[in-house]
């Protein structure tokens, strides 16, 4: 730390680091910098989604089963909350180029609001799915005794109304919260996932991988098919999971940014932390572009066109 | 050319000049430094711990191997040796060494810098390497793992009893210590060139770990994913990997060599890169066809990506996938090709001196030529359904990567000691040691290729009587590899001592990493310098002065 | 064909494609020496010849040379596409599976190979295969992969937990071979091979028709204890063993999970091979995969014999257990004429 | 480089509208049949094409990339490349497997 002190003999504008000549380098090393680190971003989600490729890809109906039991309403806004806080990023990002540091402070602050917003929005899906025996670990989900509940059995699959996913339908459809018996906490799927596959046999869909995968001597298997609902609900959990710890991490960044910008540290000048961290927020939101339609979405069809 | 001139003379024997290592001595001035150097420093002082860590284990491997039964370890102990020798070699000796330390210390000065654009996220990745470094020692202390360095499924995931995830997760936060090395060079390859310095005029240890940095950032994150991936499998007992469970042990294998093939450039490419200095240096030589050779580093990085599934050739993949990363294995070889080629020619019409490092360069030829050419016997698919998962391939990839990257970097190391440290090594010491290397070397491990093809599988800890002569022939060879490598950790720390002061440039050499002083100050050069010459060029534009400098060489350290 | 016999330090070959396999290695050698000879010898030559020869010289500067540079990336282009094709060709070969082949199933378990021919016939870590037909292995496994390897066939392919995969051979001559797992698989991974045995088709036809042996039942039970079954390779002592210790228990008291106790007697033993989940023994894991079907009557009989043998028991010496790695008197009688 | 281009307050309100349409777009044609109406996997392909279509939106305007030097292009689309050449290259395999097993 001490040389540093003794080097700066020459002038230095305010937020240049003693490595670079000037600004526009530090400005250009910075901007590279971040598009290197959101490559390597795009790789690190992209096992992922190569894992998501190879199973979907192999199951189709067992991941439009998982992807039914998601409330698409849920995503669906939190897409939306997402958009609008990129939307408010990049207007913060705006301001601090002209050097506006009241409506800065605000547009971080909104940013940070709807990120908040986006993050309570997935605890409240993921204690849903705790409590209807979703979460893909045995043990880790509400323990419902026996005799305690009253769920409808045999929905019709057809019932998924726009805002609406089956679990909520079966629910409505009694008013009010039932849940299945669940003694041990198992990960759980329901008869209607059954007959989504039945449904699917019936009408000649099954892939040869699937006929392998859900069969047991020529005989659908309800255990076999919970157990590949179950991998989708592992990737579920494993990529919203991730993407959620990058919100964490962006709501960290952005507190950061909050107290430079209200210090009023950021001028036409000197922005670059601004518009950096607006980078990584905007890709977090990108990468949630993707997860909606593939985690949320696909798949639905088979329910809502009414096979 | 008096900006060259003002450059040259670090050493204005005046005032004892204050260089980085004598710029603050307090820990504190260590741990909390941004100076690319230090950090160098740091690392070669870890990296160096777990190679003799790894070459421990090596050993044990090797006296086990000494007689067919399972006598000195048991099969156990033996699988934890073997899986731990990997890691820690891989994951936590050779990715690091040669860009850790040498791209470190050197990337910065070699482009007349005053440092890496982000000193700070440097200081961090030694942070975090020491992290995941830590974490999978005190995993080793608490009882290791069995799985090869690997991991396969579902082996990894369900049945192994050992710190797979301790393991793991070491593993797993060291690749970010790499991804923010890789980021770094790549933005200071960019921003920092000093006046003058076009990319073409870049030595080309630069281009390779820029090169490497590619890699880096392209491949690390996804074998990250895939070892939390496992973890969470193992935390959770469900996943996408273990078919008990539904899942498909072979996504694992397609994710973990889609990172650990182009790893094995990340090992390799520095490697390339300190020898092509080597040999042009030594040679007194611009290197024969620059721009094949920088251009071929990158063509390997990218290429290195097309071609993982040849680790899987009997893996259960589709046939028609075995051909097709067979066919461009086969295309990946070229950029290596050229590159032996152009430094075979780069010595025509030299003037080779047979200095150490020179002599661990043509090592390095010899092995890397050995290995990379039975890589491609590995590479032929036919054939390595007979090969693989024998010592064959035990064989390659010691010659690449011990023959190849090892060398290397003990080459580097060499080259560069009196810029790091200011001191001259014992060049006596230093050829005998490097003749010991390498002929301890293809003792160890010329045997197993034979022993391959005969068909001894690897990994174990037994094996049929019929194999024993070979094994003991390489076991011997370890031995005299262990002494070659014990000998420059003595002969270097010794120099330290008692070495002869080593001048702004003991070799007369153009790079610019000799034209300031040595070791170099903080900032590297007094002041910026403005590059008006080609790379390698040892002719009238280099502004070097040979003649005061043969004048001097009567009493220059060297002689 | 060609007869490597007089290579030095080479394996046999006995399969249909073994010296296709030998003929792209010599191939792959002849280039490697083609290159590494002319490197090397480029590289000595130059050495030598351009020594240092006074201080801090500045030799003549060679930028490059386009031509020399496309020469030296065509040639070894094309020659890796000689060795892509080549390879190509006997991967096909050894990966497509040609009609009317005789197929038996192998199934992998930590760590042992239990081998189910088309007849019915069991065996575990042998493999008995008539010379001259085509053999299909239909493989999987019951835990984690492993990997079936006949160096002498020059093929191996792993066995995949939750599918199967395939490998074929045609032996050519008759003989015993090694039998390796080349996919690492925990433990006892060295151990877990054997022999495979190549026998005219008459012989085989006599083996599959029953084993005929003159061997005393202890001996026969120590026979497929540490070989065939591969009892030993939990048995086999030592720390890291998984099974109940056998020596000395016959006739003694057996703690049992639940807190029962039972006498160690022959019934008890019988039960614990073919039933080995009803008795657990305390103390261990239900790991014991039942060998109900895999072992007759006699084979039984000649167990329950080995292991009283153990204790002492009926004036039979007892025999030390013999690490299971070592399989080479495995050999059963009529397949001796097999070999060579 | 960017002397502060960007498509001013009017341009990200039209952007976030855009979004926001493509967003309920997607939506709503999640929920329609359309693997029956023209051909199995149109649901995937339209939902990813609107996916898609979004993130150039934002990658372009909100991060700026739209006047940017080349050097950052090419960083944004060799990030996307590598991730193509991981799916099509373990696609590769899973592909061209024949159906015993899986
Ligand atoms: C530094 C590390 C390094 C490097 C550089 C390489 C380089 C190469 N490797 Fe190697 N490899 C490993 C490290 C490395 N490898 C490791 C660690 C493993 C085992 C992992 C494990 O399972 O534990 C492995 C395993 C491995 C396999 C899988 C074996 C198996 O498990 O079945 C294969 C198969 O294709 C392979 C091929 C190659 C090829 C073709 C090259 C090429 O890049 C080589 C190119 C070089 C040359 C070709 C030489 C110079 C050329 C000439 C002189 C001209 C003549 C050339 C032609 C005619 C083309 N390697
Ligand atoms: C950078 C990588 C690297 C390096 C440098 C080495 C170096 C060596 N390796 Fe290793 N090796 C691997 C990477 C490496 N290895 C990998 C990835 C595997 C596969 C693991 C798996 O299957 O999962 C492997 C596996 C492996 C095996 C096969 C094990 C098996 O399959 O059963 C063997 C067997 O001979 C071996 C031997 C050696 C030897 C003798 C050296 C020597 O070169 C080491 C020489 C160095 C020293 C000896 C250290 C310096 C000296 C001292 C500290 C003094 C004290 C030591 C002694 C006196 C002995 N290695
Ligand atoms: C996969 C490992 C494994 C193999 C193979 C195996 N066993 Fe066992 N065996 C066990 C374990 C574990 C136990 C203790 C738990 C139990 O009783 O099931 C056991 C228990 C026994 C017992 C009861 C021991 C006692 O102390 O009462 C006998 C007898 C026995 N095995 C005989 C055999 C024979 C004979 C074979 C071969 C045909 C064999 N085992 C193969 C694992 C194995
Ligand atoms: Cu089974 Cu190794
Ligand atoms: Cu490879």
């Amino acid at each position: 730390m001490t040389h540093d002190d003794k080097h700066d003999d020459h002038y230095h504008p305010p937020g240049l680091q003693h490595q670079f000549d000037d600004m526009k380098q530090q400005m250009d090393s910075v901007t590279i910098g971040m598009w290197t680190f959101l490559a390597q971003e795009i790789m690190f989600f992209g096992g992922l989604f190569t894992a998501y490729l190879v199973f979907r890809s192999r199951f189709p109906m067992a991941f439009a089963a998982g992807s039914n039991h998601l409330d698409a309403f849920w995503g669906w806004l939190n897409t939306l909350v997402l958009i609008v806080s990129s939307l408010t990023m990049a207007l913060a990002v705006f301001y601090a180029q002209k050097g506006n540091r009241n409506l800065q402070v605000v547009m971080i602050i909104l940013t940070m609001i709807f990120g908040s917003v986006f993050l309570g929005v997935k605890a409240i899906e993921y204690t849903d799915k705790y409590n209807h025996g979703l979460v893909p670990v045995d043990g880790w989900n509400k323990v419902v005794p026996e005799g305690e509940h009253g769920a409808k059995e045999g929905e019709s699959a057809s019932l998924a109304l726009p805002f609406e996913t089956r679990v909520n339908a079966a629910e409505s459809a009694d008013g009010g919260e039932k849940l299945h018996p669940n003694p041990r906490g198992e990960f759980q799927i329901t008869d209607d996932d059954i007959a989504l596959v039945t449904m699917a046999q019936k009408e000649g869909y099954l892939t040869e991988s699937e006929k392998i995968g859900y069969f047991s001597n020529g005989e659908i298997d309800p255990e076999k098919v919970k157990g590949k609902v179950q991998i989708f609900f592992w990737i579920y959990f494993v990529m919203t999971g991730l993407h959620a710890l990058h919100m964490v991490i962006g709501l960290g960044i952005m507190l950061w940014l909050l107290v430079m910008a209200w210090r009023n540290t950021f001028s036409a000048d000197y922005y670059s932390p601004v518009e950096i961290s607006g980078l990584y927020w905007h890709f977090v939101d990108i990468v949630w572009i993707f997860l909606f339609p593939l985690l949320y979405l696909l798949g639905r069809h088979f329910l809502a066109g009414g096979h | 050319m008096e900006n060259v001139d003002s450059i040259n003379t670090g050493e204005d024997k005046g005032e004892e000049q204050v260089n980085y290592l004598t710029n603050g001595f307090s820990i504190k001035s260590w741990l909390l430094t941004k100076d690319h150097k230090r950090i160098a420093i740091m690392y070669l002082i870890s990296v160096s711990v777990f190679f003799v860590l790894g070459g421990i284990y090596a050993g044990l491997i090797r006296l086990e191997l000494l007689t067919p039964a399972s006598d000195l370890l048991e099969s156990g102990s033996y699988n934890k040796v073997f899986t731990q020798h990997g890691v820690i070699m891989v994951f936590f000796y050779l990715i690091p060494a040669i860009p850790a330390v040498l791209g470190n210390f050197l990337l910065p000065i070699m482009i007349g810098a005053k440092d890496l654009a982000f000193p700070r996220i440097n200081l961090l990745s030694l942070y975090i390497y020491w992290v995941g470094g830590g974490l999978t020692l005190f995993a080793l202390m608490q009882g290791g793992v069995d799985t090869g360095w690997t991991f396969y499924t579902p082996y990894s995931t369900t049945f192994s009893n050992s710190f797979v995830m301790l393991v793991g997760l070491g593993v797993f936060i060291n690749g970010f210590s790499s991804i923010l090395t890789g980021l770094n060079f790549i933005v200071t390859t960019h921003t920092m060139r000093a006046p003058g310095m076009t990319w073409f005029r870049l030595p080309l240890f630069v281009w390779a770990h820029y090169a490497t940095s590619l890699v880096m950032i392209l491949g690390t994150p996804v074998v990250a994913i895939t070892i939390l991936l496992l973890a969470v499998e193992r935390l959770t007992q469900t996943g996408i990997f273990d078919p008990a469970l539904g899942g498909d042990p072979i996504l694992f294998q397609h994710l973990f060599w889609f990172y650990s093939h182009p790893a094995v450039y990340i090992m390799i490419l520095p490697s390339m890169g300190v020898i092509s200095e080597l040999i042009s240096n030594f040679s007194r030589k611009k290197i024969f066809g620059y721009e094949f050779i920088a251009f071929s580093s990158i063509a390997i990085a990218v290429f290195g990506f097309l071609v993982w599934g040849h680790h899987m050739f009997v893996s259960g993949q589709s046939i028609y996938a075995g051909l097709v990363f067979s066919f461009l294995t086969m295309v990946v070889a070229v950029p290596s090709a050229i590159k032996v080629f152009n430094w075979t020619a780069t010595m025509y019409k030299g003037s080779i001196s047979y200095d150490t490092p020179m002599l661990y360069a043509i090592g390095f030829l010899g092995l890397f030529l050995i290995g990379g050419l039975t890589g491609l016997f590995l590479g032929s698919v036919g054939l390595t359904v007979h090969v693989t998962d024998t010592y064959f391939v035990v064989a390659h990839f010691h010659y690449v990567m011990v023959g190849g990257t090892v060398l290397g970097y003990l080459g580097g190391i060499h080259y560069w000691w009196p810029k790091m440290t200011g001191k001259m090594y014992s060049e006596f010491w230093g050829r005998i040691s490097a003749m010991l290397v390498f002929i301890g070397f293809n003792l160890t491990f010329f045997p197993q290729f034979i022993l391959g093809y005969q068909g001894m599988p690897r990994r174990y800890a037994a094996y049929p009587e019929e194999f024993q002569v070979l094994n003991i022939f390489s076991t011997a060879g370890a031995s005299v590899l262990g002494i070659g490598m014990i000998l420059p950790v003595i002969y270097l720390v010794g120099s330290l001592i008692n070495g002869k002061s080593a001048g702004p440039n003991p070799w007369l050499l153009p790079g610019l990493e000799w034209r300031t002083a040595s070791p170099p100050p903080t900032f590297n050069f007094e002041k910026t310098p403005v590059v008006t010459w080609e790379a390698y060029s040892f002719g009238e534009d280099s502004g070097l002065d040979i003649d005061e400098a043969r004048r001097e060489s009567r009493v220059s350290p060297t002689a | 064909m060609q007869d490597t016999s007089w290579v030095p330090l080479f394996p046999e070959g006995a399969s249909s494609f073994a010296w296709e396999v030998d003929a792209l290695y010599f191939y792959l050698i002849a280039v490697s020496a083609f290159f590494a000879i002319i490197v090397v010898a480029a590289v000595f030559y130059f050495f030598i010849k351009y020594r240092e020869r006074e201080k801090f010289a500045t030799p003549p500067e060679i930028h490059g040379s386009i031509p020399l540079e496309l020469f030296w990336s065509f040639v070894p282009f094309v020659i890796s596409m000689t060795i892509f094709l080549g390879g190509a060709i006997v991967y096909y070969n050894q990966y497509t599976i040609p009609e009317d082949t005789m197929e038996i199933f192998v199934v992998g378990k930590q760590w042992m190979w239990k081998v189910q021919h088309g007849t019915g016939q069991r065996e575990i870590n042998e493999l008995h295969v008539p010379v001259g037909r085509k053999v299909k292995l239909t493989m999987t496994t019951e835990d984690v992969l492993h990997d079936f390897y006949i160096p002498a066939f020059r093929t191996k392919a792993d066995v995949v937990p939750g599918r199967y995969t395939s490998l074929w051979f045609e032996a050519t001559k008759p003989g015993k071979y090694r039998l390796f797992c080349a996919e690492y698989c925990g433990l006892n991974h060295a151990g877990m091979g054997g022999w495979v045995y190549v026998m005219e088709q008459r012989d085989f036809d006599n083996w599959l028709s029953g084993n005929l042996s003159n061997q005393t039942p202890v001996q026969q039970g120590q026979d497929l204890f540490t070989n065939k079954l591969g009892c030993a390779s939990c048995h086999a002592g030592g720390q890291n063993q998984r099974g109940a210790i056998l020596e000395g228990i016959f006739g003694k008291e057996v703690k049992l999970v639940g807190g029962q106790t039972v006498i160690a007697d022959e019934e008890y033993i019988r039960n614990s091979i073919l039933n080995p989940a009803g008795q657990v023994v305390e103390g261990y894991q239900p790991i014991m995969p039942t060998f109900k079907g895999q072992v007759t009557e006699e084979q039984l009989v000649a167990l329950v014999a080995y292991i009283k043998s153990l204790s002492g028991q009926s004036g039979t010496t007892a025999a030390p257990m013999t690490p299971a790695a070592d399989g080479t008197t495995a050999a059963p009688a009529n397949a001796a004429g097999a070999g060579k | 480089m960017s002397e502060h281009q960007h498509i001013g307050i009017p341009g990200y309100l039209g952007v976030f509208a855009f979004l926001f349409i493509a967003t309920v777009i997607t939506y709503v044609v999640a929920l329609q049949d359309l693997d029956g109406m023209f051909f199995p996997g149109a649901n995937t392909l339209v939902a990813l094409a609107i996916a898609f279509t979004k993130m150039t939106f934002v990658v372009l305007f909100f991060m700026h990339v739209r006047w940017q030097s080349r050097l950052i292009w090419l960083a944004v689309v060799s990030g996307f490349f590598w991730l193509a050449i991981m799916f099509a290259y373990t696609l590769q395999d899973y592909l061209t497997r024949s159906v015993i097993g899986y």
